[in-house]
């Protein structure tokens, strides 16, 4: 018998490609449809804004933070702010805490509402998007309300926040979340338990918690795999200590822990973990001013540190050097994605065509977050 | 076998719940949420947007002491200031002040840094800049003419509080 | 079509002239003109009621610019598709790439010849109408991999193979629980299924027994994945292969393909809604003779019913379509080898006892004594 | 057990591979030669009562004279962290790569060659990450000039 051989197809994913959130490419490797492996290969969105930083004054780096991951712009601000008042040694007021707390958290809950009804989208079902979307769309008319923008805040600065809540912004918030809650569980009748969704999501692209810390694998993604890790907690900061709220961790619930639907059902319970912390946060602000003055040109004294933060999509760390001017000497952002997008050479193999696009997914990297 | 039964019960059972949801969202139980921008809504987008929206940028020459505070503040130096000292004036009259709001990310920052009141740089609502060429983008706020104006206005000022200052 | 051609030959006095095989020929070819004037514009009709009802699920409004609520969308697009560039990849084979989008939309054409959509209104009652229409609608896999061959590209490939799959796994589940349904009526011709079942929802083939209840959940989730759509549109899965085996496809040739889809989504409703739903029957009882109505009135009104029926079904595709994710390949064949072969085996041998025991009487029947 | 504690750990072991510890504004930080780095990094990893699981960043500095890594470590059972430094030599900037040790380290290194032009000895695929595999020099180092163009595409506006 004659040997019968078949020849490896190379499939090139990207980076035009409806499933890569922004701009990546995958070289994927494949035997039919079985998967031998899929290469990252990132950078498309590469802005040097670690390069930028060393040019402008620490202030001035504020609106670039809102670029790192343009879902999360709030987190982003809000690490970045930390660090330079951590070498600076720049008290924040009691109340500007709050609202940064508030800000953030809210933006969570819209990173993720596109987080998981992108997933949606990629396994084919359009209309969860679009009820994802309807939800945050709420969130973005309340940030614009707090800070003028719907995206890129640049909300929170060194030693505070911009501008004060507006009137009325407790009651709205409280509103949109007494209706959001319900709306999740009518998300997880439309998506998440349908069986078909789970068929696609569960067992699948299993990410070991012991692969997840080696790898660096952090935020939902880390929890996923079943290490109940967040820094909130593990490393509070902020005003975090003081409210109440349960970590979810993945349980495997309808498979093995860390595959793909723990880490989508994770950011559907962070999103209700997180709407508990805004209550309790809105009924806790105290009064107050939101902004340290601060001198016209701000100096931070020589020195370096390393403040990490729970962003949406895990710790944000920002390392700043300073070299006592008022720019940054070196300034490094660690993001969240750049790690979960090292783990998928490792996960992909052996998987589908069709589960690398539940992998990317249900990791939620963003491109721009992985390029800088 | 059990299992196999359950798959199928499974399956029906939670498409259909799906499938409620959906219907439901296509009887008239539920409104879009949709508008329908820009020429059918009941009143023009911009009018709907908050105060603090940050839009184009809108200067007020006659407000604006020429300090460049907001050029040194803005991180990608889309404001550009020409100002000149007048012979007889205190302080610097503005020459030119140019802000591109192509290059303009709408950060905020220039207006938090404008140091008098009311603020002489500030965002407006309006977001509706589209032009098909790019220098049209470029807002030029201070002409031939205003930079006259001004110069007589600072000299006006300046006359001002000499008299005042020799009635003391 | 028959028979108008017989009432032309006897009603009209200038065609005795003619000998009769031509007025057969001309007749022919009109009504072919006329049904692909209904079909055309019912598809691309279909695409601006699918947006549109997407639109409604999704919380949106949907186009609606285009004439009244924007019914004229469809004529927009359609035009637009027409007026684009055609472009040909210059590494495609051209000739197939070329014929490929006419061998699917002829595929899912022609079974509108054996489609009764009233008492006789249908272009062809042929004695085996049920096999005609699957044995004609297997064309469309055979368009849809040239198609994915020739675009010489790996994910329109993958897509054709896919679809290739897909069409001969499902092909089987759904004959098989036709087959019930043959069993009941004896016969293969459309105007006979639809005759054995009378005017009532309890008369129709879907409330016969248990078993033929099943068989048409079975025929119509196999039909739907035989359309490539939702939760089975793996060929073309966006999200993977970007559109599969249509990829690089452009203008006139993508509106084909595009029309012949949302075809194929009416024909399986309307093959549903012969073998299961009674058809034509109208769900009310309409006397002929009792009450005059003239024959054609009857059949205006069994057209319309059998439209509102089919259009009902359509509904359902794209209801199914907003509301769920797709399937993976491989879950994909263990659905229809696993489930719906078993299964479909399972109602066959069913239906065939129940015969077997009571003959060809329904529960309803039963019931009433 | 505070850093200067792991200072002075490393310390007796390692000698003067372990050079000094620097304490100031922000965080402190262990200076390490970099011929020791591969065994220090294990070490830190597996040793009883250290249990540095993650690396939760590996940053590039150009120091002007010298460039240098810098390994942020964190012990997840303990919830305590380590920062070690390495200067490496402007001239040959080499220095043994640690993604055997933690494998979060392998994009991580290669993005420090990639901007900043580090060789990572022992690393698997050590090729540029971010920037074209033909874009010349390396942007974070201080004295890296932006190019006009980039093949033909000019990189400022205008």
């Amino acid at each position: 018998m004659p040997e019968f051989r078949t020849e490896e197809m190379v499939l090139n994913m990207g980076p035009q490609h409806p499933s890569t959130h922004g701009v990546m490419r995958f070289v994927v490797h494949t035997d039919g449809e079985v998967m031998r492996v899929a290469k990252p290969d990132v950078g498309y969105l590469h802005r040097s804004i670690e390069k930028i930083a060393e040019k402008l004054k620490y202030p001035q780096f504020m609106p670039f933070t809102d670029r790192i991951d343009y879902l999360a712009a709030m987190n982003c601000n809000m690490g970045y702010a930390m660090t330079v008042e951590k070498l600076a040694g720049i008290e924040v007021p009691p109340r500007a805490e709050y609202i940064r707390v508030i800000a953030s958290e809210l933006n969570r809950i819209a990173s993720h509402l596109i987080s998981v009804g992108v997933m949606g989208l990629e396994l084919g079902a359009v209309t969860p998007f679009l009820h994802a979307i309807r939800e945050r769309e709420t969130i973005n008319d309340l940030m614009e309300e707090l800070c003028g923008a719907r995206l890129t805040y640049n909300y929170i600065r060194i030693g505070g926040v911009a501008q004060d809540l507006p009137a009325g912004f407790a009651e709205k918030t409280i509103e949109f979340l007494d209706h959001f809650v319900p709306a999740v569980d009518e998300y997880n009748r439309l998506l998440s338990y349908n069986k078909i969704f789970v068929k696609r999501m569960a067992d699948v692209a299993v990410i070991s918690a012991e692969n997840a810390v080696d790898y660096g694998l952090v935020g939902p993604n880390l929890r996923a795999s079943g290490v109940k890790w967040d820094l909130r907690r593990d490393e509070p900061y902020s005003v975090y200590p003081q409210f109440e709220f349960d970590i979810p961790v993945g349980t495997g619930e309808k498979g093995q822990v860390g595959d793909c639907y723990d880490r989508y059902m994770l950011r559907i319970r962070e999103m209700v973990e997180s709407s508990r912390i805004i209550k309790q946060c809105l009924a806790a602000v105290p009064d107050g001013p939101v902004q340290t003055k601060l001198p016209a040109s701000l100096k931070v004294p020589e020195g370096e540190a390393y403040v990490r933060t729970e962003s949406v999509r895990g710790e944000l760390g920002y390392y700043v050097i300073s070299d006592g001017s008022d720019k940054p000497y070196r300034l490094r952002i660690r993001t969240g994605s750049f790690s979960a997008m090292s783990i998928v050479e490792l996960t992909s193999r052996g998987l589908m065509i069709a589960d690398l696009v539940a992998l990317i997914g249900s990791l939620d990297v963003v491109a721009p977050e992985i390029d800088r | 076998m059990r299992r196999y039964f359950l798959n199928i019960w499974e399956a029906i059972s939670t498409i259909a719940k799906g499938m409620g949801v959906t219907l439901v969202h296509f009887t008239p139980a539920r409104k879009s949420i949709t508008i329908q921008y820009p020429d059918r809504t009941p009143v023009p987008v911009v009018e709907t947007l908050p105060e603090r929206s940050r839009g184009m940028l809108t200067f007020d020459p006659d407000v604006c002491d020429a300090c460049s505070m907001c050029a040194m503040t803005c991180p990608i130096d889309c404001i550009s200031i020409d100002r000149e000292r007048v012979e007889g004036a205190k302080g610097f009259v503005l020459k030119r002040f140019d802000i591109d709001m192509a290059k303009c990310m709408y950060c905020g920052l220039c207006t938090e840094a404008c140091p008098v009141k009311p603020k002489g740089l500030e965002h407006t609502r309006e977001f509706e800049g589209a032009t098909d060429r790019m220098e049209d983008l470029i807002l030029e706020f201070i002409d031939e003419k205003k930079h006259r104006e001004l110069v007589e206005k600072a000299l006006k000022k300046a006359e001002k509080l000499k008299a005042a200052q020799n009635e003391e | 079509m028959r028979y108008f051609a017989d009432w032309i030959i006897e009603n009209l006095e200038f065609t005795r002239a003619i000998p009769s095989e031509y007025v057969y020929l001309i007749i022919m070819v009109v009504g072919g003109l006329l049904l692909l004037l209904f079909v055309v514009p019912m598809a691309g009709a279909l695409t601006f009621v699918e947006r549109r009802v997407a639109g409604k699920m999704q919380s949106r409004i949907g186009p609606n610019r285009v004439g009244p609520q924007g019914i004229f969308q469809f004529v927009a697009d359609g035009v637009k598709l027409i007026l684009k560039e055609d472009i040909i990849p210059t590494a495609a084979d051209r000739r197939l790439f070329k014929l490929a989008p006419y061998i699917v939309f002829v595929g899912s054409f022609l079974t509108f010849a054996a489609l009764p959509f009233s008492q006789k209104l249908i272009a062809a009652d042929l004695n085996i109408g049920i096999l005609y229409i699957f044995a004609v609608s297997s064309m469309v896999v055979v368009g849809i991999i040239m198609s994915g061959w020739a675009s010489n590209n790996n994910l329109s490939l993958l897509g054709g193979m896919r679809s290739a799959a897909q069409i001969i796994s499902y092909e089987v589940p759904q004959i098989l629980s036709v087959l019930a349904v043959i069993l009941l009526t004896g016969t293969l011709g459309m105007q006979g299924t639809i005759k054995a079942q009378g005017w009532a929802p309890q008369h129709w083939f879907l409330f016969h027994n248990p078993f033929a209840f099943i068989a048409f959940f079975v025929f119509f989730i196999s039909a739907v994945a035989e359309c490539n759509r939702i939760p089975f549109d793996i060929p073309e899965a966006e999200s993977e292969l970007v559109s599969g085996y249509n990829t690089e496809y452009s203008g006139f040739r993508f509106g084909l393909f595009f029309l012949a889809e949302f075809a194929n989504v009416y024909v399986i409703s309307a093959v549903a809604v012969t073998l299961f739903l009674g058809g034509w029957n109208t769900p009310f009882y309409l006397p002929t003779g009792i009450w005059g109505l003239l024959p054609s009135a009857v059949n205006l009104a069994g057209l319309i019913t059998f439209l509102i029926k089919t259009f009902v079904l359509v509904f359902v595709c794209m209801w199914l379509r907003w509301t769920l994710p797709r399937l993976r390949v491989d879950q994909l064949m263990t659905v229809g080898w696993k489930y719906m072969v078993p299964i479909a085996f399972f109602n066959l041998v069913g239906t065939a006892v129940w015969m077997l025991v009571w003959g060809d009487k329904s529960i309803a029947a039963l019931l009433g004594g | 057990m505070e850093p200067a504690a792991i200072h002075e750990e490393l310390k007796s072991r390692f000698g003067d591979a372990v050079m000094e510890f620097r304490e100031g504004n922000g965080d402190p930080f262990i200076v390490v030669n970099g011929s020791h780095l591969l065994e220090i990094a294990a070490y830190l990893k597996e040793a009883q009562g250290l249990h540095f699981d993650s690396l939760m960043c590996l940053s590039s500095v150009d120091y002007g004279e010298n460039y240098a890594v810098v390994y942020h470590l964190y012990s997840m059972q303990h919830k305590r962290r380590v920062v070690l430094k390495v200067y490496v030599e402007k001239a040959d900037p080499r220095i043994t790569s640690v993604q055997s040790v933690w494998k979060a380290a392998n994009w991580h290194e290669r993005e420090a060659y990639d901007l900043m032009g580090i060789r990572f000895e022992g690393h698997p695929d050590l090729s540029r990450i971010l920037l074209p595999e033909d874009w010349p020099g390396h942007p974070l180092r201080k004295d890296y000039v932006f190019p006009e163009e980039y093949d033909g595409i000019p990189c400022h506006r205008e």
